[in-house]
């Protein structure tokens, strides 16, 4: 079974929704609304389309998709700037140095600043699986939609900024109460999670912040549950946090500003699919014996194509694909491909 | 019964009720040397009176048959121009926003230092044995007859700090969530030090940015402003007066300041100026409803009046001539109470 | 001359005052729709007489026998509770190093919505022809005399916002240097939407951390709270009244707000309710001196008596009865000005 | 002529006052005061000799030095944190973002806010040199006082931060007056920036900072004198400026806290005499003709000598020095020299 990564069109909008629709916890990004998610996918596609680069408000939404059947089963998208034309809020943890000389002591006080230093980052965001993954295929699907979008910033890095950010949902209750939020943007809303956070992603989440208070918050004033949660990434996401943390993405000191969950970043140039890729040239064989598992993706931007293949090793350094392999892909003998070698097989 | 200024050879009796206070009366701590030197303070603001910097002046309650303290209070003339001053302001903002169906007002607290220059009335203290007879209103109400009658040694306002919710142990909740976390102090240790006046930590060390009141735990919340049961009965003699909470709290214990201008204050616009006239002896009254104040500033004496007083005059018997120091004919001034 | 509630007939005659008045007058615009709602605002307000929500008592002065409205006036009973309400408040806070020999106060500005449910007094006008005759005592205080008839309307507190500093423009100094680098529009803009009551802009726009007042040119720190020089004599009569400014000012024009508790303003407490008794017809007087209501809401009206009251009666004409709608016996409240 | 930057020793402590005195405009981490300098010198002296990497207050003081009539020519200095175990506060440039739902616009505000973020970087500071250095000499001695203590860390990463700081002397009129001071820091203080700048290096900076209004300063507020000087260098200071950026230096987004001079930044792998520098071996000739101006440092931290010499190169690749020069870098044949190759000859 191969799965293939691809821009979203038109057509897979009723998929996304039902993905959409059984994201646990919720995303703020990815709005279970057919209106919206229309007018995201349209604008992705024409982001996929513009040669000259994107403009900074483009969003590239990825779907996932069984290459044989054509079954969506998963979606995660990419913006060119995590502000997306506006400001990307988060809070940044600081700590203020209190000083007294009368009493000869120096403290200091951890706080939570509301800033949008990280807006013109690139953000990786919207992911969402199908339910009918089972946990193997969970975490397989999860780190092909990673990478696969890894992939495309190491082909096209003039499209993007040259920090990547990524933000992984907090610490929700079962009974989908954010202590975090609890403790913080209910005093201010007056609004449960779930309700704000629905109108976050029809809205935008910096209309939300910018009618934030912009003081600092001091930290020991929170909840002793959100003051716990803060920067821990919601149970069902600690696998994908080390798996973040592996490909080169580290702790960026900031957090969500609703939920407080972790938010990561990277330099292109620390992330190992942008590190280790390498361009190999395509032949055609109908019979190959697999030696290698690679990422593979092809050159084409506008039909963007991104999966994990077994594959041979020609003796002069090409990867020899099969002829549906090499349709999967939409390449032909003698293109190159981008690679990076997975662990396995 | 006669209310004087404090004198240096009063030390040793201020000193026995700085410890029958105890610890909680930070104004009044067992520390002998800062007693003493506020003693000094006092003689030099009565001998000076000046309408320009710090003074404070300090009042002692005489028992005069006894030859003992019964009590004390005190006037600081300007607060915080020596030493600094701060309060915790509750400030409000409004948070609106139409598209979100967002209208909602903000309760923040703020560091603030808005009462510097002000008058603060402090540090009564009415011993045990003499809590009777209406002594703590002549204690109370004679700070007003005094800076009713030296107006210009007193700036426009005028305030008290009250004694906020204490727990069982003395302590205050408010302070252990929200100072504890800035201060590397215990209340009562932070309570001292800023008794003693040296209170530059508080603008070294607590929050400079406004605290938004929602985000404290509720029954802090209702605390605000809120002041120990003890304190209620001060607070009601206060409020009688005129002096209201502006929202103003202390940092430590979230307990209210009292504040109004001068000239409205009850003591001080309902005292009037009379002429002394001689009158004949008669039973003192466990009700007594006129304070008389002489005019003299380190001459400063004020008793309950057996008399009342007439439209002009106020008669008065020779042994309370005797211990205002004034003769018939002289001016006095009078609060109905 | 009768003041009286706003009716819905009045609307072309505000109008017309509403052009007199010109661009400067914020709460009073050239535009006839809005005219219209407060109108019918001030009905409803009259009619429910509710002790909750917004509600806003617009008054006219008649001149009955030219049949023209004379000027007009408002209270706004809680401000701040529908649309936003903000201004600057002067803040201090000290500043000490006693190592680097440091004791200074920094004086800050803070956006704040302190006033929201508090009262406001406003939109006072009286046309040139009219400004004779304490008519312009009358239209001011009246607000006054109704406030005290019916004191469960109204909160705790009362303000009125003055005209600050312009320059020959009309333009603010105060706003082009602190103003402009917020909000994209100008002066006369900016102060029309806010008069317009349509304010959730400032919230979004105006700057949300203090301001150190130091760090603005001295000019401008000398204008705060100060009123432009036309604003002089309303000023003057609002702190007869007891009005006072406690530090907040205008956010565009920086003048100061003028505020009082309501039963601490001089209108208010000095009021009083008489007994009505027939008198007979006297030559009107140029300087009346006593003010007198009818105690109805909707049928609230006050005239200039030309009797003086007795300790607790007050005679008035036949004419004089006819204009306030009430008979020998009937209850009135008086307030001597 | 050849100069020699070495490690500041107790016996330097009347000609660094002399420099100190003489620096324009004065150096607030270089006190004119006998005692404080005998301090540092004598702490400086302790961080070199510590074999196992400094603590963090560690500030390495150096001296350049005429080699052969031994004459101080100037002095420059290298912290191992900014902070030194403090704080070092600076304001960073921010945006705040306003934005109007009801007027439909969106308005940035520039801000200066207070921070430490710096506090843990490392700092290039205190450079002085002499006056009887003329403008051509001046900007060698410059260079070799930068990139001597470049060629340190480059030498001793372990020992240094992953971050690089310096600053530059901001606009100072000919009266010593700061319009950046005397719209902000004068207000605070009520003193001339003269007056606190001395205290500054007397106390600590950082105390300073600590008594500051911790409030964000609205940019549009400050007299347009400051706003203009704002991250502008002292009019002596341009060139450095331009050399520092070479370097591989950049604008850090900071602005000095009294002065509002620039401050720049750097990671290590950014700047090319750490990029660039590689290990040669020594061998000694009596008699050479040299190819190449290179910039050579021993191993020896203790005994840490820099210099720019004109050298030949072995056909191994040795670097030939005469004894002379050997010596005035304590070196001996066979040993390793770190080089950085020079412009020039």
């Amino acid at each position: 079974m191969s799965w293939v990564v691809r821009p979203a069109e038109r057509e897979d909008v009723p998929g996304i929704l039902a993905l959409a629709e059984h994201a646990s916890p919720r995303l703020t990004n990815l709005p279970p609304d057919q209106r919206r998610l229309d007018q995201r996918v349209q604008a992705s596609r024409r982001a996929f389309d513009i040669e000259q680069g994107p403009d900074a408000q483009a969003c590239h939404m990825l779907v996932m998709a069984d290459a044989h059947t054509g079954t969506l089963l998963g979606t995660a998208s990419l913006r060119v700037k995590a502000g997306e034309g506006e400001a990307y809020y988060t809070y940044r943890q600081e700590q203020l140095i209190h000083a007294s000389h009368q009493l000869d002591v120096r403290v200091e006080v951890p706080i939570l600043a509301l800033t949008h230093e990280l807006s013109s980052s690139s953000l990786l965001c919207a992911l969402a699986l199908s339910p009918r993954l089972d946990d193997t295929q969970r975490l397989k699907a999860q780190r092909l939609l990673r990478r696969a979008r890894l992939m495309m910033i190491s082909q096209w890095p003039e499209r993007f900024a040259d920090r990547l950010t990524m933000a992984l949902p907090g610490v929700i209750d079962d009974a989908g109460h954010s202590p975090f939020w609890n403790s913080v943007g209910k005093h201010f809303f007056g609004r449960d999670f779930q309700d704000i956070n629905f109108q976050a992603g029809l809205e935008s989440k910096s209309f939300i912040a910018e009618v934030m208070p912009p003081y600092p918050l001091y930290l020991s004033l929170l909840s002793d549950a959100a003051r716990e949660s803060l920067a821990h990434a919601h149970r069902t996401h600690h696998k994908a946090l080390s798996d973040w943390y592996q490909e080169g993405f580290e702790d960026s000191g900031h957090v969500d500003i609703l939920d407080g969950g972790p938010v990561l970043s990277a330099r292109p140039s620390a992330v190992s699919v942008i590190k280790n890729g390498t361009w190999l040239p395509v032949t055609i064989a109908h019979q190959t014996t697999p030696t290698h598992r690679l990422l593979l993706a092809g050159q084409d931007l506008a039909r963007y194509r991104c999966s994990m293949l077994d594959v041979a090793m020609s003796p002069a350094g090409q990867v020899v694909l099969t002829p549906e392999q090499a349709s999967l892909l939409g390449v032909t003998a003698g293109v190159a491909v981008r690679a990076v070698l997975e662990d396995g097989l | 019964m006669i209310l004087r200024p404090i004198r240096p050879d009063d030390l040793d009796q201020l000193h026995e009720m700085a410890i029958e206070t105890g610890a909680g009366f930070t104004s009044l701590p067992d520390n002998r040397d800062f007693l003493a030197e506020r003693i000094a303070q006092s003689c030099a603001a009565f001998e000076q009176a000046s309408s320009e910097g710090a003074a404070l002046y300090f009042f002692v309650l005489e028992d005069v048959e006894q030859q003992a303290l019964a009590g004390c209070c005190a006037i600081e003339a300007r607060v915080g121009l020596e030493a600094p001053f701060y309060s915790y302001r509750v400030g409000r903002i409004g948070h609106s926003s139409p598209r979100l169906g967002l209208h909602r007002v903000l309760q923040t607290l703020s560091l603030s230092s808005d009462h510097i220059g002000d008058a603060e009335v402090c540090s009564l203290y009415l011993r045990p044995d003499w809590r009777r007879d209406r002594l703590g209103v002549l204690l109370s109400r004679s700070r007003w007859l005094f800076m009713a009658q030296h107006r210009a040694l007193f700036p426009e306002r005028v305030f008290a700090e009250m004694r906020g919710v204490l727990d069982e142990h003395g302590s205050s909740p408010f302070w252990r969530h929200l100072g504890r976390h800035f201060l590397p102090l215990d209340f009562h240790e932070a309570d001292r030090l800023t008794g003693l006046g040296e209170k530059s930590f508080i603008g070294e060390l607590m929050p400079k940015h406004p605290i938004c009141v929602s985000l404290l735990p509720e029954e802090l919340q209702e605390g605000i402003g809120k002041v120990h049961h003890n304190t209620r009965p001060a607070l009601a003699m206060l409020n009688r007066e005129g002096l209201r909470w502006e929202g103003y709290i202390d940092l430590f214990d979230a307990g209210p300041t009292v504040e109004s201008y001068l000239d409205d204050v009850a003591g001080v616009c309902q005292s009037r100026l009379v002429t002394v006239t001689l009158g004949e002896t008669v039973a003192v009254s466990e009700r007594p409803s006129t304070l008389v104040a002489s005019t003299g500033c380190e001459a400063f004496r004020v008793i309950w009046a057996s008399h009342a007083p007439a439209d002009e005059t106020l008669a008065l018997t020779e042994e309370e001539l005797a211990a205002l120091g004034v003769s018939a004919g002289d001016t006095v001034r009078i609060l109905a109470s």
